[in-house]
């Protein structure tokens, strides 16, 4: 396998999770469709590091620290879903529409 | 060769099937089949020590912390089908953002890039060296993120907590109405 | 490791964040946690500012640098923090039961803000963006009002966490090309096609946080959603921060590359038009004031673009300036909103009778963000235009101007309903120790800046030289 | 004394005033009125000594105000003959007007409030005509626009005043686009913006050869559209008029020595660089004669006094701008000052019969007998009548044939023709505002309805005491006087301007000029002065004409009309899912855009996945873009 191809790979991953960022409705799904982007991110960095890189420890802290953030994030974001389900009975994104000028 | 078009085939699947499926658990595995698939990659570009983190932190926490959020706001009913305009258009959206980057990524020549590859470094590769770089050039990145975690959790705590005590009855009324 | 004192004003800002924490967590009360949060974000403005001529690198050479640039924005970010713990001591529109944990928040994310502006490798940079950001979404979803906060929270983090996604790719982008994150290797760098893609995705997170078209979507949202005293901190410290980053990232790709500085540039008018012409037609005041910052970034933008000393000073300049003069405004919704609910136009109706020193703060407010002398608002746009022309940029400058007489339309809207309508309920507001002298400060900083700009731009202008 | 001190004390004597007046003695009326008078009184003696004790030349006071790039910027008092003559006239104007104001506003319960403003303006006007640099000038001349926004919507009660005054300060923002953009690209281009600096450079010395062509012109241009905006000319002339919601104090004020005459002094400051810029001069001499015509025929259909005077004013300003596009900065300058002196005078007395008779109707007031109560108003009201008709030899006469001088050559033909029909105007319509005033008709038809404009006659404007006490009296006393004997002070004028050479008109020059207002005069007699005159002005027997006149050329409908449109259009275009609950306010551009705004509304559902596909399409196209260069 070739750079490219790894770099193409991670890109339909990527563009996967977008999908499911723009399309789905429930909140938990977008952030399925998040955590596949931020994937996709590593698999790019650690393909660039495989053939590229002098320091190849340094890729490898990269994708380290984005599993650790998204670990972080996903905490927020769930409780902030809970939040939003106990106000609405319901994490449907198309609900999420009362705020308006 | 065959091992990688194999991972990236399992990769893919897991994540369109993530996106995809009505049943929001169902996702959750999906998800958890390319998280694994990715791990099967990550040992292919060799780096065991980070597969074996994604198999933890992702599969083993965010997952499961994915499962008892659904489990937790499960509304009992059918979940909300996408209508087939939504899918179009983030389809559209997608694969436009795909062709724009693909396209860049083609066009580029990674050729002199290549050429300055080190000769094989074993040693970078080991745990050890992690555990240096981590300890040198990242380390105030690292400490920095001991404090983001510290704060999601904190937060995280802070955001879900109700508040029983009833303090302002109907503040809370209102807001849940 | 290198000198540690230069991290002194991070350390006091960590501290106050960790003194607060601690209060929360043995259960003080709220006032006690405040007064100690008032002081520790007093100490942090005063060691920022005692810092401000330090210079050198903390840890290991190349991944943090304290320079006159880092350190002058430092002191815009404590100084929005300041502001904003100043304004959090009354009830407000924060839910009683999470107040307590409120002001740690505001603190984190004012670390994650410092560091921001100091870090020189992108790992550390985007750590402590993400934990500048992290800080913001919680605060945003504490509103009293849980339905509003939670969508506004709602909004706020998915959106963010889409541009951050972006962001990251384009970190990876310019890893794989510079194979390195420090970003002095990555200036010496070539610059590849993919690497100034790379820098448009990475760039895309930090204009998502300076509300920058087509990423400010969440702004009016977030804004009316979320707590008043949240809104202040994201109006306020989160530009300064936002500015210094977009101003570091610039600077890795445009020396040799016009046409990324032509899409800012795209993004720079779009930005000002469209917050300027939906700002016209809001009726909350926390919407019109987050329509504004859209377009306020995009004046901002116009100094970055310029793309010359003097741009980048002026473009520091006004993110400064910005602290007050904004401040100055969501002042007065907070102690309006003091129930929780967003000021209207309605609401507004009469604020000279009831209250001429909240009336005061207004005007000062709006003047400022509309540019009329001689407020320090002028002054910046003064320095932003002039860098403009200088860069042979007679357009942008026209539109910008043109922009900056539309948004006289709404802003004087507000003065007229503050001053020239009666009032609804003629009782009087009482206005709080603690406010009044947030307000005293506030329109002295924004009123000084402008008549005496001397020293702030001199200031600007070293920053400038020191990311050059 | 030395001129540092005096200096200082004329210009900051005002801001004194007001700053007490706000902090402490705003509810204390005749504590605040007293301090401003005195105030006013310091700045006026400043102002005398600093015009009779020179000639000082140069920046008296300068400190650094700060640096940009090389460039020091300095906040400073520049003495010279232009600037010792305006202040002086500035503060004379405003003194009087602050007297008068004691009695016209003895009644109103925010005259502590009023008096501070009145001081915050004179103190603006004062440092935009005292800036030694072109930073300085342009934020002086903000806060002109800013205190003349205070002053003109000080009875907020008014919605009018209220709408007035946001219309008088958005339409001179507009302009001030055009001078700012103009100060930032004549600093970039002559790297200075010291006033003297600027002057010397443009008078012939060291001006940077790399110019770019007609950068200058550009330069020119930009600040004269500050300039349209400002002085109220076509097209931005819209303004003036409505701002006649103000106390009339206040008009008095902002039509004769501020506000107004702030763009008009901005081309006497900046004449060298203008005179090196002929294609601006050409384009500046036609907005001006366009404006000068364009009011006067205005002027002679408007029945609310105040109203006759405000266009009036706007043709005046057009008089000066043509002499000064015209190459003479002596004419230009001459009436700007002979102008403030007789249309400060006709405003007070405006003012006194508006104040005696509760309404703004001329004719109103002549029935009421205006003639026979009010004998030194009356008296007033003629002197300035005539000065401004350009009767000799009053004030008016001398500027407008220095002007009218100004126009030789056969370039200017068409100009000199245009002078000499706004000219005839002028005294036509003056003479009409005086004998209805004066001589009421009995079977006057002029009375069918009343005008929509005199229906503001202010609620604070009534009949209290005697008519004519001493506040009001003095000033106009005063005035009447300086337009008597200002018309002879030309020679004085140029001298202290340092020009050499006044040329003085044989009489063969001037009769046209005379034969024509005594034209004018005497076709306003016969249609409203003689015994048994019908009182119906010639043009209202041409109905097209006047309604074209009534309706202003329809230049506000077009206005309103292309912007509403704009809005609408736009709002259509893009903002359709972001406006609603627009209360609409005093205008329809609002109402359009919220009706196109909440059709949109519904569009836009699960808005927050539109906006982040938005994003990520904008960025892919960025991105397209940024791989094809």
């Amino acid at each position: 396998m070739t750079l490219e191809a790894w770099i193409l790979f991670a890109l339909v991953l990527f563009c996967i999770g977008l999908y499911g960022v723009l399309a789905r409705r429930n909140l938990i799904a977008i952030l399925i469709g998040i955590e596949l982007m931020l994937n996709a991110v590593s698999v790019n960095i650690l393909a660039f590091n495989h053939f590229l890189a002098p320091d190849p420890a340094v890729g490898q802290i990269i994708v380290l620290f984005i599993i650790g953030l998204a670990a972080a994030e996903a905490a927020i974001v769930l409780s902030i879903v809970l939040t939003v389900y106990r106000q609405r009975a319901a994490i449907d994104v198309q609900d999420l529409k009362e705020l308006k000028g | 060769m065959i091992a990688a078009g194999l991972v990236m085939l399992i990769s893919v699947a897991g994540a369109v099937v993530a996106v995809s499926v009505k049943n929001i658990v169902h996702a959750i595995f999906g998800l958890g089949i390319a998280l694994g698939g990715l791990a099967l990659a990550f040992l292919l570009l060799s780096t065991p020590f980070v597969a074996a983190m994604q198999v933890l932190i992702y599969i083993g926490g965010i997952t499961i912390a994915m499962i008892f959020a659904v489990m937790l706001s499960s509304t009992g009913k059918h979940e909300p089908g996408e209508g087939a305009r939504r899918r179009v258009l983030a389809g559209i959206v997608s694969i436009v953002f795909f062709i724009a980057m693909a396209w860049v990524v083609v066009g580029s020549d990674f050729g002199p890039l290549m050429e300055l590859a080190p000769e094989d470094m074993e040693s970078a590769w080991s745990v050890q060296a992690i555990g240096r770089a981590l300890l040198n050039d990242f380390n105030v990145a690292f400490e920095l993120l001991s404090v983001v975690l510290l704060v999601a959790i904190v937060g995280a705590i802070s955001i879900a907590s109700r508040h029983d005590e009833g303090e302002d009855p109907a503040i809370n009324e209102e807001g849940g109405a | 490791m290198g000198d540690l004192t230069l991290f002194v004003p991070e350390a006091v800002v960590l501290l106050g964040a960790i003194v607060a924490f601690v209060l929360s967590v043995i259960g003080s009360s709220y006032r006690v946690n405040w007064i100690a949060s008032v002081i520790m974000a007093i100490l942090g403005v005063a060691m920022s500012i005692a810092w401000l001529g330090a210079a050198g690198e903390p840890f290991f050479p190349g991944i943090y640098r304290v320079d006159a640039f880092s350190q002058l924005l430092k002191v815009g970010i404590t100084t929005g923090l300041f502001l904003s713990v100043l304004i959090a001591g009354n009830p407000g529109s924060v839910r009683e039961h999470s107040r307590i944990d409120f002001p740690m928040f505001l603190f984190f994310s004012a670390v994650g803000m410092m560091m921001m502006v100091s870090a020189t490798e992108l790992i550390t940079l985007y750590v402590a963006l993400e934990l500048s950001a992290y800080g913001l979404y919680i605060l945003a979803a504490l509103n009293k009002r849980q339905r509003e906060g939670s969508e506004a929270a709602a909004k706020y983090v998915l959106f963010g966490a889409a541009s951050s996604a972006v962001t990251l790719f384009g970190i990876s982008l310019i890893f794989g090309v510079a194979r390195s994150t420090l970003l002095s290797e990555i200036i010496a760098t070539q610059p590849t096609p993919l690497m100034v893609i790379g820098v448009l995705l990475a760039l895309s997170g930090v204009l998502f946080k300076l509300a920058v078209f087509p990423f400010h979507a969440w702004a009016p949202d977030t804004y009316q959603g979320a707590p008043h005293e949240a809104v202040t901190f994201i109006g306020t410290a989160s530009k300064v921060a936002a500015v210094g980053v977009i101003a570091r990232l610039l600077f890795l790709a445009i020396p040799a590359h016009d046409s990324l500085v032509n899409a800012l540039l795209v993004l720079c008018v779009a930005s000002m038009t469209v917050g300027n012409l939906a700002a016209i037609v809001q009726n909350d005041i926390k919407r019109v004031l987050a329509y504004s910052t859209v377009a306020q970034a995009g004046y901002i933008l116009i100094g970055l673009v310029s793309f010359s000393s003097m741009g980048v000073a002026s473009a520091i300049y006004y993110a400064v300036i910005y602290v007050p003069i904004v401040f100055c405004a969501f002042l007065v919704v907070c102690v309006l909103g003091a129930d929780g609910s967003n000021p209207t136009k309605s609401s507004i109706a009469g604020l000279y009778q009831r209250s001429p020193l909240l009336a005061a703060t207004l005007l000062v407010g709006m003047f400022g963000l509309a540019g009329i002398p001689p407020t320090s608002g002028f002054m910046g746009k003064w320095f932003l235009f002039s860098a403009a022309i200088k860069s042979d940029l007679l357009w942008l400058v026209l539109i910008g101007a043109i922009n900056a007489t539309v948004s006289l339309y709404y802003y004087l809207r507000i003065i007229k309903e503050a001053y020239l309508t009666p009032p609804a309920d003629e009782t009087a507001i009482k206005v709080s120790p603690a406010t009044a002298i947030a307000a005293g400060l506030g329109m002295t900083l924004v009123l000084v800046m402008g008549i005496y700009p001397r020293l702030l731009w001199e200031l600007a202008e070293a920053a400038a030289k020191a990311i050059n | 004394m030395n001129h540092q001190l005096i200096a200082l004390l004329t210009v900051m004597a005002p801001l004194v005033a007001f700053a007490t007046v706000l902090i402490g003695f705003r509810s204390k009326h005749t504590v605040a009125s007293s301090i401003v008078l005195i105030s006013g009184l310091v700045t006026l003696v400043g102002a005398a000594l600093l015009l009779f004790n020179g000639p000082v030349d140069g920046t008296v006071f300068s400190a650094r105000w700060f640096v940009i790039g090389d460039h020091v910027i300095e906040f400073g008092v520049l003495l010279d003959g232009r600037t010792r003559m305006m202040g002086a006239v500035v503060a004379l104007i405003t003194f009087c007007i602050q007297i008068y104001s004691l009695s016209y506003m003895s009644h109103d319960p925010g005259r502590g409030r009023f008096f501070a403003f009145l001081a915050l303006f004179e103190w603006s006007m004062l440092l935009f005509v005292f800036a030694s640099n072109l930073l300085q000038m342009f934020i002086f001349w903000e806060l002109v626009g800013l205190a003349s926004f205070l002053l003109i919507g000080f009875w907020y009660e008014k919605p009018s005043a209220v709408a007035a005054a946001k219309k008088a300060f958005i339409m001179t923002r507009i302009g001030d686009i055009g001078l700012f953009i103009g100060l930032i690209l004549l600093f970039q281009t002559v790297g200075t913006l010291d006033v003297v600096r600027i002057t010397q450079i443009f008078a012939g010395e060291g001006l940077p050869e790399s110019i770019a062509p007609g950068r200058i012109e550009l330069i020119a241009t930009l600040l004269f559209i500050g300039v349209i905006g400002k002085s109220a000319q076509f097209p931005l002339h819209t303004w003036l008029p409505d701002a006649m919601e103000g106390p009339t104090p206040v008009s008095a004020l902002l039509h004769s020595a501020t506000m107004v005459a702030a763009g008009v002094f901005l081309v006497v400051r900046f004449h060298e660089l203008f005179l090196d810029a002929p294609g601006t001069m050409r384009f500046v001499l036609i907005i001006a004669t366009t404006t000068a015509l364009l009011s006067s025929t205005m002027a002679m259909v408007a029945r609310d006094m105040k109203r006759v005077l405000a266009f009036s004013s706007i043709s005046q300003l057009g008089f000066m701008l043509m002499g000064l596009a015209a190459g003479s900065l002596f004419a230009g300058f001459f009436h700007l000052t002979t102008h403030a002196f007789f249309k400060a005078l006709l405003f007070l007395c405006a003012g006194s019969y508006i104040h005696k008779f509760g309404t703004n109707d001329m004719v109103a007031m002549g029935r009421a007998g205006a003639a026979g109560k009010m004998k030194i108003t009356t008296i007033g009201l003629v002197v300035g009548g005539a000065a401004l008709a350009g009767i000799p030899p009053l004030a008016g006469f001398f500027s407008k044939e220095q002007i009218i001088g100004s126009l030789h050559g056969p370039e200017n033909l068409i100009f000199r023709i245009g002078a000499y029909a706004a000219a005839f105007l002028t005294a036509y319509y003056t003479f009409r505002m005086v004998f209805l005033i004066l001589r009421p008709g009995i079977d006057s038809e002029a009375i069918e309805e009343e005008p929509a404009g005199s229906q503001h006659a202010d609620a604070h404007d009534e009949d209290h005491g005697p008519a004519e006490p001493w506040q009001i009296v003095g000033p106009i006393i005063a005035l009447t006087l300086g337009t008597l004997g200002a018309g002879f002070l030309g020679n004085r004028i140029g001298h202290t301007l340092l020009i050499e050479h006044i040329h003085h008109p044989a009489l063969a020059e001037m009769a046209p000029a005379i034969v024509i207002a005594l034209l004018g005069v005497v076709l306003a007699w016969l249609d409203f002065g003689r015994k048994g005159a019908r009182q119906v002005g010639f043009i209202a027997r041409l109905p097209a004409a006047r309604t074209l006149f009534e309706n202003r050329w329809f230049i506000d409908t077009v206005y309103k009309a292309v912007f509403v449109r704009l809005a609408v259009g736009f709002a259509k275009l893009m903002f359709g899912a972001e406006t609603r609950g627009f209360d609409g306010g005093a205008d329809k551009l609002g109402q359009g855009t919220v009706a196109a705004g909440s059709q949109m509304a519904k569009a836009h559902s699960g808005r927050l996945q539109f906006y982040v596909g938005t994003a990520f399409v904008l960025v892919a196209v960025l991105v397209f873009y940024l791989g094809l260069s």
